[in-house]
């Protein structure tokens, strides 16, 4: 049963070193707040798993809390690279950094599989893939009744998945729209999670009987951190904060300049700050 | 109206697209290249973003796979998982659009390193949907910008199978989908040889040579029997894409397509 | 492409003699109306498919139309027996009918592999039943992971799914609100999909960015017949006609009585009274 | 108040429901043990449907295990795939009810036929969700009246594993949840020996004798070291239960718990 914490408890209590971690967000969502709390309290040795790590991710591995990266697609998405992802990578800092690389249909069924209690996923992947020859959790079965050779990859069961979403209600049921990912998926999968929400509310809407919410006893703790997700965006509140990700690019290439930046808008900042920075949103355009 | 080379690739690409596509977009030159078709000669066909978006509409290009732009004009949005197994994997999609940093001639891409994979020289993005769309759409058209390091004898590394290495593993995977039909570049275009699988120059966008095609092209390339002209941008289609990357620039400060 | 028919032209054209037909609906949204149509074309030598076969498939049965049931739960829900059913396996009347016993579980896998383009599903599942013993789709694999045993099942893939829904817009896409059931898979593992739908409007509801749609290119046909889940329900429309269910144990029992009730109220009825069957609402008792 | 058997019965088995558990409800026996615990001593326990209706608080007993009064007053409501998928099998259900029409000293239940498979005497409706809740849940609770045709020596049939029919099949299976746990009937309540997992009588209801359990009983019945007089329903119990009945007669035209 999800209990109201502020943030900073909520990952005081369920994020530990040595956690196998998902942040979730497939570009909508991206529980940024969350993340730079990670920061703050100096988890160390974290194993990272995410479809799309994008800027939140290049921040964790460039101050040295991850180990390791499981992951589908890392880039900043709509610029480019991810500088620090690649710095990393290719020459090891600010640690060395293992890397478990997936298509998205592998990370999608391997979330699937966790939330579903599988101990694996099986699925039509990765044909002629060089991806099958660098990822030893890429195998193939047969099919018991066609004799289909079918990929499989072991399901995601990570320790603690973050998300973030739109609204709680005062018993932590939480509601998810627009772009779901595999928020759902990375929730169920995992032995504990942290939402953070927009508001929380007295009682959810009910727009519809089918609408995608994830139950108050599927989550350890929900705390409302209003902009949580900036400069990704939250459906139904603020727009994705297009320039901030050209600044990344900018920001991300030095070493020194990305340490700095840090040390401003996170090291000192605080989960209170994202409130005021979603930007407004932009006159619709249509065509 | 004069015109890029740029501009040529995305309304060489986009006139592939027809009515009845269902298509499965990458952001970038794919997305510009889909949104210009329905803007244009293909108002009725399907676009579905991987970030779960099904039929979307989006007044401008989006700048990542999940803008707000389309799930707000999108007809649903389904969760992740669902879209790779129902809808992908499924067999509901008729055409993906693949990009990549390179191609090899039986369109095989690599979108995940330059140099070895334990040692990279450039570290790419990686797959994201690529791997599956490559062998789970009806068929695949590739875009992509004609340079010699872009188009290369061998990829690096085969992130999404073409044809495979030597323009047969494909069948021989008993994978039943088309594959790459079509590569665009802002030189040419190329269909695959029906007995090899081999890309072949099919039609060459006007001011443009043999030799140059050649120089930008790391293997040595083979031309079709007959070769083409492509047909210049005509007014109305540079009209529709100038203005689609207007609004674009202007809701995003960038122009997505570029 | 849906196309917007008549129910007659639209069984006539996709519902073929020896088909393998699956009318889904999980007590909500059963295809009733559909089904009637197709015992009125006299098809034969069906293969039917269905989770919770209940009263319309008692009636196809009773009928002689099918030859064989896929299924994991065959009774009239909240009273007691199919009788048809049981008078077609106990005594092989009007035909003998050939039956494939799966649990909820096996089924509602299957159904997903059908969507899901696969060639079977695995799940941890028929462990210590006799179902695995009389029923020899049912194998089991190694998760080359773990090593653990795991149930699978061939895919679902019928030659025609047929469902009821709430609404349709003018271009065929499809609105289905409530308990979903199987119905989404039904319809996205099926070659040809039937959708009757309470009524077509000029844009479906915007209520939320998830709602579960079926885009028109996903179905064969969409015909507009209100009431044409009578007597099961149709939420947001009309309740379900429980009394009709505790009826038809007592028109069912009897064979003659079964095909007089038959003569009367499909045989000689069209999808049009269909509007007239379903029951007001009870004033609501709550707690 | 005076009370029935049936009554004692409902009222036992909803005792043993806690708030904190989180329940796989069906229709018929369990369905109204499970809503008479949460509108009496468990006002916070969770109860889910295999129709997909999380967390619902129906005013009245469903008739059927779709009725619109689960999804109306549900949390939310999910695909039936998804139901066996991320919520049964993911293991997030702490507590199963299930009811058969047989059932043995070792807890394996049959709901599929009477007689032989291939020339059944009668066929029953089979499975549904409960060959995967026996083995998914957290535990299994069983209800059923009490009759030698009901509590059999050998089930014709497994459709859900108990303990296996030797008492040790789960165990070797490597099975992980605890199994039946409680079995309730409208003449005692049994739990299963720590040793042999056999079914032996804890509790028996007021008024009934040992005698009378083993007439109606199809194997040898043990008794526990302990064996205590299940408490009589309380007026506040009775009332609850009564009040329920009522509204779903009312509603359905049908006591839908007898």
């Amino acid at each position: 049963m999800a209990e109201i914490f502020n943030l900073s408890e909520a990952v005081a209590r369920f994020v530990n070193d040595g956690d196998i971690v998902a942040m979730e967000g497939f570009t909508h969502l991206i529980p940024f707040a969350a993340g730079h709390e990670v920061i703050r309290q100096k988890r160390r040795d974290l194993t990272l798993i995410r479809m799309t790590p994008d800027i939140l991710y290049d921040q964790l591995i460039g101050m040295g809390a991850a180990r390791k990266l499981i992951f589908s697609w890392g880039g900043n998405p709509g610029v480019g690279s991810l500088h620090r992802l690649r710095d990393a990578i290719e020459r090891g800092w600010p640690r060395p950094l293992e890397i478990e690389e997936h298509s998205h249909a592998g990370m999608a069924n391997a979330f699937e599989a966790g939330a579903a209690g599988m101990p694996c996923a099986i699925f039509r992947g990765y044909q002629g893939s060089d991806l099958a020859r660098v990822n030893p959790n890429i195998k193939f079965v047969t099919c018991p009744f066609t004799g289909e050779q079918l990929a499989s990859v072991p399901a995601i069961r990570p320790d603690v998945s973050i998300i973030h979403a739109q609204k709680a209600d005062r018993a932590g049921n939480v509601l998810v729209e627009g772009i779901v990912g595999v928020q759902k998926e990375a929730v169920l999968a995992a032995r504990r999670a942290i939402a953070t929400v927009e508001e929380i509310v007295d009682q959810l809407p009910t727009r519809s009987p089918n609408a995608v919410v994830l139950p108050s006893w599927t989550l350890s703790a929900v705390t409302a951190v209003p902009g949580g997700a900036h400069p990704s965006y939250t459906h139904g509140y603020y727009p994705r904060d297009n320039s901030f990700y050209i600044e990344w690019d900018e920001i991300s290439r030095d070493r020194e300049k990305f340490l700095a930046w840090m040390q401003t808008n996170v090291l000192e900042a605080h989960p209170e700050d994202f409130a005021a920075r979603p930007p407004l949103r932009r006159i619709e355009i249509t065509a | 109206m004069s015109y890029t080379s740029s501009e040529m690739m995305t309304v060489a690409a986009a006139r592939a697209v027809s009515n009845d596509d269902i298509c499965f977009v990458g952001i970038g030159l794919p997305s510009a290249a889909c949104n210009l078709a329905r803007l244009t000669h293909a108002p009725r066909v399907t676009l579905i973003y991987e970030s779960g978006t099904l039929e979307t509409r989006p007044g401008v290009l989006p700048l990542s796979i999940g803008d707000p732009e389309l799930c707000e004009t999108a007809l649903t949005t389904v969760a992740v998982p669902e879209m790779f197994r129902y809808w992908l994997q499924g067999g509901r999609i008729t055409l993906g659009f693949l990009g990549g940093a390179q191609v090899d001639r039986f369109g095989n891409l690599n979108s995940t390193v330059i140099g070895d994979y334990a040692k990279p020289k450039v570290r790419l993005p990686g797959s994201g949907g690529a791997t599956e769309i490559a062998t789970s759409c009806g068929k695949t058209f590739i875009i992509m910008r004609h340079n010699p390091r872009s188009l290369v004898a061998q990829v690096d590394f085969v992130t999404s199978m073409g044809h495979g290495r030597s323009g047969v593993e494909r069948q021989a995977l008993g994978v039943k989908t088309q594959g790459p039909a079509l590569l665009v570049t802002d030189l040419c275009i190329m269909t695959p040889d029906a007995a090899t699988n081999e890309f072949v120059v099919a039609s060459i966008h006007p001011g443009v040579t043999r030799e140059r095609i050649q120089e930008n092209t790391g293997w040595p390339v083979r031309f079709a029997q007959t070769v083409t002209e492509t047909a210049a941008p005509t007014n109305v289609e540079l009209q529709a894409l100038r203005e689609l990357n207007d609004r674009t620039a202007r809701a995003h400060g960038v122009a997505a397509s570029d």
